[in-house]
């Protein structure tokens, strides 16, 4: 468990945390958004966010939630891929924070 | 059960033609109403939007098997049949 | 309640917002369980093409995103035979896989929908 | 019947609205109920606040405001399509540090979740092209 700190660089976000220049992004950047939300980051943490960056990468598109629970199902393995583990690791809205922290849009808004 | 065809351009006419089913109905609005100038087949149900006919100065110009219909006999149309596929293009 | 809602998406991928607008409502749509089908028209193929990069010009890669449908849940898209022929376009160029519809088959696609929309 | 629309092209340049108002106006006469008018792509700007319609044209949006303020329909704005475009309610303009609101209040800016909501809500739903 990495300790919390207050160092780290820090990039332009909005208001709600979200990068303003999605190219400021690096791991160290990371921690930084993730301790904002009060999130220390493992390496369990870590493959969801690489997996997110990978997703955005092949498809120019912040997953929702379901197909996020699909795409981990498939490439990390049925543990990893519920909405319940998400949960758990990005506590609230683990489509957004997760995004957040890997340096992606806002999913498009549904609600 | 049927499909109201809406046509809002003249253009589209084409792409919307080939899909007409025997019980479908076309209407034509906005500058759609110009494809109701040239020879359409008499066995289609077509109908105009008369205020857009109107604005275009198209009134005397249909042909007598196209049929006028208000903004009520538009919700009419959409009400008796199954669904509405809108054609732009 | 889920709906049969077809996706007319006859528009480029590029040169104005229609087609990627569009899709985010197909990805919606998806999202909430509606049994969604696509059917490409027109120029609304050229959305299927390989190899575009939509960072050229600033924006997001329609193609791409089209590649993410399958995990949303969408994997009725069809594609207008007659089009294709007329563009000259056939599916190794596409990035995506589609079944093709020539007007009767687009007929009865039509037939069987709740709804159709843009 | 329950009915929504969803109104595509923008105002002016286009007469989505114009002829979606025409067909919302003669619904609600013929006794149908109008469950959403969900304004799509180009079409959020038709809840522009400010606007001023010449005098010899028809106002489109007063036409949309009336029938909210009568018949209580919801006015539509896609929150993806109207941020981009400048189209802010008050609560999107503080959220993102804009100095001015710019939605007229008959409209609300609402997920897209809410088109997928109408169309399964709905009897019929017809969408008026740009």
């Amino acid at each position: 468990m990495l300790t919390p700190s207050t160092k780290g660089p820090v990039a332009p976000t909005d208001k709600e945390g979200y990068l303003l220049d999605l190219a400021d992004w690096s791991p160290e950047v990371a921690e930084r958004i993730a301790q904002r939300e009060g999130i220390a980051l493992t390496d369990e943490h870590w493959r969801i966010i690489r997996l997110l960056r990978d997703f955005y990468a092949a498809h120019d598109l912040s997953p929702t939630m379901r197909p996020l629970v699909r795409r981990v199902y498939t490439e990390l393995g049925p543990e990893a891929g519920t909405s319940l583990h998400l949960l758990k690791l990005f506590p609230g809205n683990p489509a957004k924070i997760a995004a957040k922290i890997a340096g992606l849009p806002r999913p498009t808004n549904c609600l | 059960m049927a499909t109201l065809h809406l046509v809002n351009k003249a253009a589209a006419w084409a792409d919307c033609e080939p899909l007409l089913g025997p019980e479908d109905t076309a209407l034509l609005i906005e500058d759609g109403v110009y494809a109701a100038l040239q020879a359409l087949p008499a066995d289609i149900q077509l109908h105009v939007l008369a205020p857009d006919v109107e604005a275009r100065g198209l009134a005397e110009r249909l042909a007598p098997s196209v049929r006028l219909a208000s903004f009520e006999d538009f919700v009419r149309l959409v009400v008796g049949h199954a669904r509405v596929l809108s054609w732009t293009c | 309640m889920s709906k049969k809602i077809l996706f007319l998406l006859n528009r480029a991928p590029y040169g104005s917002s229609y087609a990627l607008e569009a899709l985010e409502s197909v990805l919606v749509a998806a999202a909430f369980e509606q049994r969604v089908s696509l059917l490409f028209k027109g120029t609304g193929l050229h959305q299927l093409l390989t190899g575009q990069d939509g960072a050229a010009i600033g924006q997001r890669t329609v193609g791409k995103v089209l590649s993410a449908l399958p995990g949303y849940g969408v994997e009725r898209c069809f594609a207008c035979r007659p089009s294709a022929e007329r563009l000259g376009l056939a599916e190794r160029d596409f990035c995506l896989p589609v079944k093709w519809l020539d007007y009767e088959g687009q007929r009865r696609l039509i037939d069987d929908q709740d709804i159709v929309t843009g | 019947m329950i009915i929504s629309v969803a109104v595509h092209g923008a105002p002016y340049a286009s007469s989505a609205a114009r002829t979606a108002l025409g067909f919302v106006e003669s619904a609600l006469a013929l006794g149908h109920r109008i469950h959403r008018v969900f304004f799509y792509h180009d079409a959020v700007l038709t809840a522009a606040e400010g606007g001023v319609a010449p005098q010899d044209e028809q106002d489109v949006q007063a036409g949309w405001v009336r029938l909210q303020r009568s018949h209580g329909i919801e006015l539509a704005l896609c929150i993806a399509n109207a941020l981009k475009r400048g189209m802010l309610s008050d609560a999107e303009r503080r959220r993102y540090d804009k100095p001015a609101a710019t939605v007229h209040e008959a409209f609300t800016i609402v997920g897209l979740g809410q088109l997928v909501e109408a169309m399964s809500a709905s009897d019929r739903f017809v969408t008026f092209q740009a």
